[in-house]
């Protein structure tokens, strides 16, 4: 999946990774290409994780997990941080997800229930600002469950934000008209993919 | 001659009233002030509203200020942490208040509430339950929700190096909120790695200037959260 | 006039000088106080005017001539000045005056002519912001006017902004109850200091 | 590989088109992005609305660009300095428009503009002349008005050192508008008084962090403005 959403993503682009599954995006970038890490507490230029023995505990991602910085990387302070985030400076942004609708609608902070402890973190204010948000999770819940649906129960992060969906089943486009399936995985037909998903897909004609 | 440097954590804390709103720097572990932390708490005020991105982790610091019930209210982005157990039970409980904000939200929040600017208009949240009740409204054909500014009584801020004018400059990305904190509050406690003679931080890389700064202590071998919640250690120990 | 001013600047304030006269209260701070001086075109902590030849073209004051910083001095952008402007920072503002109101208002920044090129710098944000605005003017104008009247006629910087005051005639305070003689010039008397005033003058009753 | 530098002045400023809006850093002098100015000229680029502090001096630089009758529209806070007389004769012939405003809802404008902030409320104008049409409201008591954001198509910056990323630092009062301009233009183009490998610069002392800048060209000695007016000289020569 990872390595899927890596391919996606061009050259030189300013790209913001979300806490736990989208974090592994950065370990798969095709060779020949250079792009720039943001993380939202503070850092432009993240590099690779630190040796054992070489981690700062001041100097970490947004996961909250040492990271090193590359030459050319800068700090900023938090308001900095989401002018570039809010100002639409950051070309993607890829995020985990509890649902997603049919719509590009995306919910990945709350499943509302009463005893929960809602931490929406950052993701508000990038599924807002930043320019394409690519979106990585498994294709249904652990309980099997789908996560791709025509509404979303759980509380939104955004609406109709959500640009594609990387899953373990799946490349799945959101467009006006639907969501389009531009990639099945290995031994996934599409029959398979519409039953373990609740909106309609679509197939692309081809051209 | 202007000095605001102090003699001790407990004089950097000494006028924090109860029922104050105090602004607490850091980014999980990285920036936060716990020595500052750990002397408000022997300093004893209550009935506070802390405004910090997250409720701190372990039995020390931010969460051990919260153990002791000092908190009423937390307003902050992010209250779950790996290890942070002490917030959930009292929220769970009913005995602590929450708002959440977006980070960014949060963040321009206290740029503004520093900056005299008393509202302003974001995207984010719109369309979504933590922008139910505010006011929302459309420009250039995009819906923004109203936020107010944010200000505080007090601020605590961990930084690097700081002169006797308060200028300050900070480690990696320990920097997060401090600064945007320093200008937000009325007075601004700030604790430093090191301070060293004016004139030696040269002009063109202070990162917040003098004028947002009220006391600083010097705190050379600050300690780390996680070296803290590892030896499972609890304040006041 | 501009020493007047000084001796009424507390030791260890923040303090920005408007343009022209205002400028020259930095030169009589009363010995053994420290004022720290910012100038709204980035830089705090400004100190001497720089010795012949050692000018910088992009070291400058408000006023755009060459200055020199203290060490403790720091730059920073036009928002981070505002910021300490608009966001009640700095404790005392000094400007000069085309008109003062008997209420404090101010007017410093365009005569309202239809041939004037306005020009409104940062007087507004910074009648708006900081926490004391002393005024320092001539008490007429050149052809002999009043410039402190009942109500303004030029376009106003700001409305109830004025603390105090300075002119080469007098010292007035400006109160909820009225304008307060607080300071007569060498050879200045009530009267006459009343016949070159439009607004009607108070003086302070003895304690 | 990222590599923002461009080859020559002609380059950086090429992508410019008639009707623009180019925010152009300086505070008088400092900072003003001369020989920038000097290839925008020469690129023919026109009806331009220009945001920018001041409207130059002599006929040189920003001057020159209003003399040669290629902006329509000024947006600024100070319009007229010494030896400035462009300006003032288009204005009073009706020739140029202008937006006067104040100095700080300028910066705050352009930062908003570059933050994703549509909107804001400033006390700074209210009960004058430059609030007359906008929207005012009271925040607990006090009195403010409504601005807008303000974004640019181009923004033409002069910084001291940047590398090939765009990190940018500034030298002295040269800082000014340029770090926030940076952030509200489409593109900005910055002309660096020396570029310099990536990695030279400090993390802890970039002040424009790279996303916020497109091309780079090193000028390394650039005019002084008060020079080029003192010796008379009007540009193009």
């Amino acid at each position: 999946m990872a390595q899927n959403v890596a391919v996606d993503i061009p050259d030189g682009s300013y790209v913001n990774l979300g806490i736990g599954m989208p974090e592994m995006v950065a370990d798969f970038v095709p060779e020949g290409r250079e792009l720039i890490y943001q993380t939202e507490n503070g850092l432009l230029g993240m590099g690779a994780v630190p040796m054992a023995g070489q981690e700062d505990p001041e100097l970490i991602n947004a996961g909250k997990k040492p990271v090193t910085t590359i030459p050319g990387a800068c700090f900023f302070h938090h308001a900095d941080s989401f002018t570039m985030i809010r100002g639409g400076h950051i070309d993607v942004c890829v995020l985990g997800a509890m649902q997603i609708s049919k719509n590009g609608d995306l919910a990945n902070w709350s499943t509302g229930a009463a005893n929960a402890i809602p931490a929406v973190g950052g993701a508000m204010d990038l599924v807002a600002g930043v320019k394409r948000i690519l979106v990585i999770t498994k294709h249904n819940t652990k309980d099997g469950k789908p996560k791709i649906l025509n509404q979303c129960s759980y509380p939104l992060t955004g609406k109709g934000v959500v640009e594609s969906i990387y899953t373990n089943l799946a490349i799945i486009d959101v467009k006006k008209e639907g969501l389009f399936v531009r990639k099945l995985g290995p031994n996934v037909d599409f029959e398979y993919l519409q039953q373990h998903t609740e909106a309609k897909l679509f197939q692309y004609t081809k051209l | 001659m202007i000095n605001k440097t102090v003699k001790s954590l407990a004089e950097a804390v000494q006028d924090i009233h109860d029922g104050a709103t105090i602004m607490i720097s850091g980014f999980g572990e990285a920036g936060s002030p716990i020595e500052l932390i750990h002397a408000l708490i022997d300093q004893g005020a209550k009935d506070l509203t802390v405004v910090s991105n997250n409720t701190g982790s372990g039995n020390v610091g931010l969460a051990a200020l919260i153990e002791q019930r000092r908190v009423k209210k937390m307003i902050c982005s992010f209250p779950r942490t790996a290890n942070s157990t002490v917030f959930p039970e009292l929220y769970n409980a009913g005995e602590i208040e929450l708002e959440l904000v977006p980070q960014g939200t949060l963040a321009e929040r206290i740029r503004a509430g520093g900056a005299g600017i008393p509202a302003f208009y974001t995207p984010a949240s719109v369309n979504t339950p933590l922008a139910k009740g505010k006011e929302c409204r459309v420009f250039d054909g995009i819906e923004y929700v109203l936020e107010r500014g944010i200000k505080a009584d007090f601020s605590l801020v961990k930084c690097e190096l700081a002169d006797r004018y308060g200028n300050l400059t900070y480690h990696a990305t320990a920097r997060n909120f401090g600064p945007i904190m320093c200008t937000a509050a009325t007075t601004s406690i700030v604790q430093a790695k090191k301070v060293v003679e004016a004139g030696v931080i040269d002009p063109e890389i202070v990162v917040t200037p003098g004028i947002f700064v009220n006391h600083i202590i010097e705190v050379s071998n600050p300690a780390h959260e996680s070296d803290l919640v590892a030896q499972k250690l609890t304040y006041p120990w």
